[in-house]
């Protein structure tokens, strides 16, 4: 697969221009962006030529994989593929063994200090990298050569975003995140668990159109997709304002799809995007079909008070406060004693006033 | 450490923390002030209708004749903040979960677009308070580092909670555990400021309206 | 069982006011059109808008005489509203997922007619075609 | 630290209780104490504010019954309090406070402020930081019996008198009887047309009642100067007369603070219930007056008003008996501004007005009073308290206003008609 322009490629595959420049509109809405930018995408994207990505999975469970492959073509995500030379993923090339290593090492020669590595799964530090190798060389080892080639790295997947489920506490294998490990790149994380694909698409019409990274917000992700909570998006927001909450899962304010808050519902600390891209072809998303939202698109989201209980109650439950009632109760009978034995020293040694103790 | 983390900080060892501290506190000078006791009135008591601590707890509520004019900013203002807390406190349905988590009790709640409006008018009215104590001699001569500190204290949790549900500022996540450690540092000082007048008030009322009542004035 | 069978959904909700502020914009860009022939966008699913607030947007807008259908990777919809040069553009995916919405103020919306490049390599074509023939 | 401020600060130590405590700590410095205050509204100096008085008391009882006070003066951060800021304190504790209890009742977080002072004063005296003034009076009362001196046999010759001028006999020690009358020096010296009136009620009513020879004198400088030793000195002649002629009730006269020592205070400086009823004479006469036993004939035609004494009304629950006599007595009564529980100090109560160097300050203060009775413009003015009258006579000279200040019980014996046979006394 030789890189050449997008556009070609998406006519070789029957994609007319019309069809591109209809997906190029959604992109930039669901981006965001003014509708204006899906022209220019399209204008850039037409021109630009494919650029070689690198795949490589880590410790990871391939659910990112596979959201993205599943929600794969005829949908928009699906053009990805094609608007890209993916010249690594150990789960989709029909290479393997000594034969996928070569290709991998090919890529990187060919393409040194232009292509763009894709990571998902974290890195194990724990003994050595040991806890996760391919090829006999541990996850570390490899991110650290491939890193050193790559334009700029995606931290696909809150695994490779934060350190993901394998760092939950208590973090048997040592676990970080891609930009633990990398300092001297550019990286951008695309967290969820898993990610919405088209984030991942979008990322890379940027990438493509403006030749650099989208605005990155504190952690690293991109602004159009992150930068709003999944509350402020959700559709039942009007429910939480008025103050209708579900109580249980089967309850009527459940049925009626009231707020989800009191039910342990993270949208209000959660900035992802499933509220108005929705998942599996915009069918749905989690709050939709009646579940509240776990805040996976967040650093330690499993290890943030529980997925069922509401934001404003405690993150677990209170320990010190018997003991903290019964040091009240000690020191305050300790201090009542002594200040009642003080009283009635003085009154002890009160000598009756006379006429002459009124004067000095 | 992260947003959600320090978020998770402050709902779990952070509250627990706070929580212990404030009960701590609170029953230490509860016990530290009631147990100096105080001697029986042996004076033969006057009976009169409506002369009793109890009546003096509620009454005390309401300005005494010809007060209100003398300073009406203390009045309205004191009013607004000490209601608009109560409601802030108690009827927004976020809080009224963590009474839930915490001890498993719970009752209606304001839609949030009133408890909005409530908290602007707190706000408000604690700023005219505060101003009012800058300007008006008596409160600036009787006001030191504690006056000015538990304003502050009080003022913050209402303004950080107000700034976390209309997002300003600061991420959401952000000003949530903002919000939340201000609570908590409020908690941690009210036992040993001025701010433990909320329970103290009650005693200090009811003491005043046993010994004028045992004279029959219900003061 | 779909998932309109599931007995949980959302009350549609109520108006917004979101949708009557689109109606302002719509009178913005119309009065731009004529002054400067410049038009403009405006992205439906980017605003917070209830489905009640869609349908009275649509309603308002009401019906005109031209319905294109587009069959470019899933089905595409544009139908002029009641007001000439204002157009509801909906784009689905290829399960018929609607996946962007747009009104758009022109006096035809720039995705009809064709592309310099494409008419070239039609017009190439056709002279061959037409060599073909003699 | 000096013997004296020791003594001062271990009295202190005995007197803070619970209620102080919970005083100090309701404390928001609201400042709304300050607006009921007449010192602090006719002078507008914040140091006049009532729980600013209170500071010595306040660090005493931090720096002794907090852990955090204590802690503090462990660690020498608390400040200490000295013979020189009690000294200093004197005019805050005594000239600028009559106790008369306003502040205690608009107090928002309930602080009884005046219960504060008059422990305050305990200190204060005991570590001699009292006002000389006061200090005279409780001097002339525990040693010659009266705070003016007065002794049995001025009062004897003040009954021959009244003996003669109205012609009923003045009992005195006459055991048993149900009234026991209490005079005040201001009475015997200044309004001898007290006793003459008691006499006239009582022979109306029909009532026993005797002075006693041991105890006549009501007034309690101990208690103004916040001494419990010395006003209970005081107070146990009185007990000791009453339970020695087994009288049923004795009469505080027209006296404030005399009332509050023997009604209130009295049974807590002496440590038991008392065996006797105490009554103010407004009470007494209330009484009269609902079961008919007082009849007047004629009424005051001239327009008065009545000045509400502390002590007697907001300090000591006694509010409507004297409206009810006041209109048996005049057609044109009227109401100043803040009358009854509410009603302003004359400034001289709580052992003030025998503050000399105090008495700039309480004419300052007198404006209060000044405007109360501009907005009514009574022709006379009656009071129940013989120190608020004197008070009152020198604070309308000063401003010459020409308002004759009379007492309530005399006013209404005037009008007790004289013929003993109809009464059948």
């Amino acid at each position: 697969m030789r890189a050449n322009r997008i556009l070609d490629t998406l006519a070789g595959q029957g994609i007319t221009r019309r069809a591109f420049l209809k997906y190029c509109a959604t992109l930039a809405s669901l981006m965001a962006l003014p509708p204006s930018a899906g022209k220019a995408f399209a204008d850039a994207l037409a021109k630009a030529p494919r650029p070689s990505v690198i795949w490589l999975p880590f410790q990871e469970c391939t659910g990112c994989t596979e959201a993205i492959t599943r929600s794969h073509s005829p949908s928009i995500e699906g053009m990805l593929f094609d608007m890209i030379s993916l010249d690594y993923q150990e789960t989709l090339m029909a290479a393997a063994g000594h034969q996928a290593e070569a290709a991998l090492h090919e890529a990187i020669q060919r393409n040194m200090g232009k292509y763009l590595l894709i990571v998902d799964g974290s890195v194990p530090l724990g003994l050595d990298g040991a806890y996760s190798c391919i090829a006999g060389r541990s996850n570390l080892e490899t991110l650290k050569e491939v890193a050193a080639g790559a334009a700029a790295i995606v931290a696909m997947g809150s695994c490779a975003a934060y350190g993901g489920l394998p760092k939950a506490n208590p973090n048997p294998t040592g676990a970080v995140a891609v930009s633990d490990v990398i300092k001297d790149k550019p990286i951008i994380n695309i967290p969820g668990c898993p990610p919405i694909p088209v984030v991942m698409t979008g990322v890379l019409a940027h990438f493509l159109t403006f030749g650099g990274l989208p605005e990155l917000d504190r952690l690293g992700r991109p602004k159009a997709f992150y930068g709003e909570t999944i509350h402020d998006r959700c559709y039942r927001r009007p429910f939480y304002d008025q103050g209708k909450f579900a109580k249980t899962f089967d309850d009527e304010g459940a049925r009626k799809g009231w707020c989800l808050f009191e039910l342990g519902c993270k949208g209000p600390v959660t900035y992802n995007a499933c509220a108005s891209v929705k998942w599996n072809d915009g069918t749905s998303w989690p709050v939709e079909s009646g579940h509240g939202c776990l805040g996976c698109s967040e650093p330690d989201f499993w290890d943030a008070g529980g997925f069922y209980k509401a934001l404003s109650m405690p993150a677990r439950p209170l320990k010190l406060e018997p003991a903290a009632i019964a040091a009240g109760v000690v020191a305050g009978a300790a201090i009542a004693a002594s200040s009642r034995s003080r009283k009635s020293a003085a009154k002890a040694a009160h000598e009756t006033t006379t006429l002459a103790d009124l004067e000095k | 450490m992260n947003e959600l983390q320090f978020l998770t900080w402050v709902r779990g060892p952070g509250l627990d923390a706070a929580v212990a501290i404030f009960l701590l506190g609170t029953v230490w000078r509860l016990i530290e002030i009631y147990g100096l006791g105080r001697k029986k009135d042996l004076a033969a008591p006057r009976l009169t209708p409506g002369a009793s601590g109890w009546h003096t707890i509620v009454r005390r509520s309401v300005p005494p004749e010809g007060m209100f004019k003398q300073s009406p900013v203390t009045y309205v203002g004191g009013y607004v903040f000490h209601i608009g807390l109560a409601a802030i406190v108690f009827l927004f349905a976020p809080h009224i979960k963590l009474v839930e988590g915490l001890v498993g009790l719970s009752w209606p709640g304001l839609p949030s677009q009133i408890v909005d409006l409530v908290s602007v008018v707190t706000l408000a009215a604690m700023v005219v308070v505060l101003v009012d104590r800058i300007k008006r001699p008596v409160k600036r001569f009787l006001s030191g580092f504690e006056d000015w500190f538990t304003w502050a204290v009080t003022f913050l949790p209402v303004l950080t909670g107000w700034l976390a549900v209309q997002h300003l500022l600061l991420p959401y996540t952000t000003m949530l555990a903002l919000h939340i450690l201000s609570v908590e540092v409020l908690l941690v000082t009210l036992p040993f400021t001025k701010l433990f007048h909320a329970f103290t008030v009650f005693g200090s009322r009811w003491y005043n309206g046993t010994v004028n009542g045992h004279k029959g004035v219900p003061v | 069982m779909t998932l309109p069978d599931i007995p949980v959904a959302a009350a549609t909700g109520t108006l917004t006011g979101n949708a009557r502020a689109v109606l302002g914009e719509v009178a913005t860009l119309l009065d731009g059109l004529l002054r400067t022939g410049e038009g403009g966008l405006i992205d439906i699913r980017g605003l917070p808008m209830s489905p009640a607030d869609r349908q009275w947007l649509l309603e308002q807008l009401g019906k005109g005489e031209v319905e294109i259908l587009m069959d470019i990777g899933g089905r595409s919809r544009i139908v002029e509203t009641g007001l000439p040069a204002v157009w509801w553009i909906e784009h689905r995916n290829e399960h018929g997922v609607l996946a962007s919405e747009f009104v758009q103020v022109a006096y035809v919306p720039e995705l009809i007619s064709a592309h310099p490049d494409d008419v070239e390599s039609g017009l190439e074509a056709l002279r061959s075609r037409i060599s073909e023939l003699s | 630290m000096s013997a004296t401020l020791e003594k001062g600060v271990r009295v202190l130590k005995e007197v803070i209780d619970a209620p102080i405590a919970s005083y100090f700590n309701s404390c928001v410095h609201c400042g709304l104490c300050a607006e009921a205050c007449l010192f602090y509204t006719e002078t507008g100096d914040p140091k006049y504010t009532p729980i600013h008085k209170l500071e010595p008391l306040r660090r005493v009882y931090e720096q002794e019954y907090t852990w955090l006070g204590r802690l503090a003066k462990a660690v020498g951060l608390a400040k200490p309090v000295t013979d020189a800021e009690l000294h200093e304190w004197q005019e805050l504790v005594y000239n600028s406070c009559t106790l008369c209890g306003r502040c205690s009742v608009v107090c928002p977080v309930g602080n009884d402020i005046v219960y504060m002072v008059r422990k305050l004063r305990e200190g204060m005296s005991a570590s001699g930081n009292a006002p000389d003034g006061i200090k005279g009076a409780a001097n002339r009362t525990v040693t010659i019996g009266s705070p003016m001196g007065v002794k049995l046999p001025a009062v004897k010759a003040q009954m021959k008198h009244v003996e003669e001028d109205y012609g009923i006999p003045i009992p005195l020690d006459a055991e048993g009887a149900e009234y026991m009358v209490m005079l005040s020096s201001m009475e015997i010296i200044n309004f001898p047309e007290y006793l003459g009136a008691i006499a006239k009620i009582m022979r109306q009513a029909g009532k026993t009642w005797t002075l006693c020879s041991t105890a006549f004198e009501a007034t309690n400088a101990g208690m103004q100067i916040g001494n419990s030793d010395l006003a209970r000195v005081i107070v146990s002649r009185i007990v000791d007369g009453a339970e020695r002629l087994k009288v049923k009730c004795v009469i505080s006269p027209e006296c404030g603070h005399a009332y509050t020592a023997l009604r209130w205070e009295g049974a807590n400086l002496i440590g038991r219930p008392f065996t006797f009823q105490v009554k103010h004479i407004i009470e007494v006469l209330g009484e009269f007056q609902e079961q008919g036993l007082l009849k007047t004939e004629g009424m005051e035609t001239d327009r008065l008003t009545f000045h509400d004494p502390c002590q007697l009304a907001r300090r000591g629950g006694v509010i409507q008996q004297q409206r009810r006599l006041m209109k048996q007595i005049a057609a044109d009564f009227v109401e100043m501004p803040d009358a009854g529980f509410m009603n302003w100090c004359c400034g001289g109560g709580g052992g003030a007005s025998a503050i000399e160097e105090g008495e700039e300050l309480r004419l300052e203060a007198f404006k209060k009073k000044k405007s109360q009775l501009e907005a009514v413009k009574p022709d006379r003015l009656v009071t129940a308290c013989a120190n608020c009258r004197i008070v009152l006579e020198e604070g309308l000279e000063h401003y010459q206003m020409d308002i004759p200040v009379i007492g309530l019980t005399e006013t209404i014996a005037e009008h007790i008609p004289d013929s003993v046979d109809k009464e059948g006394a």
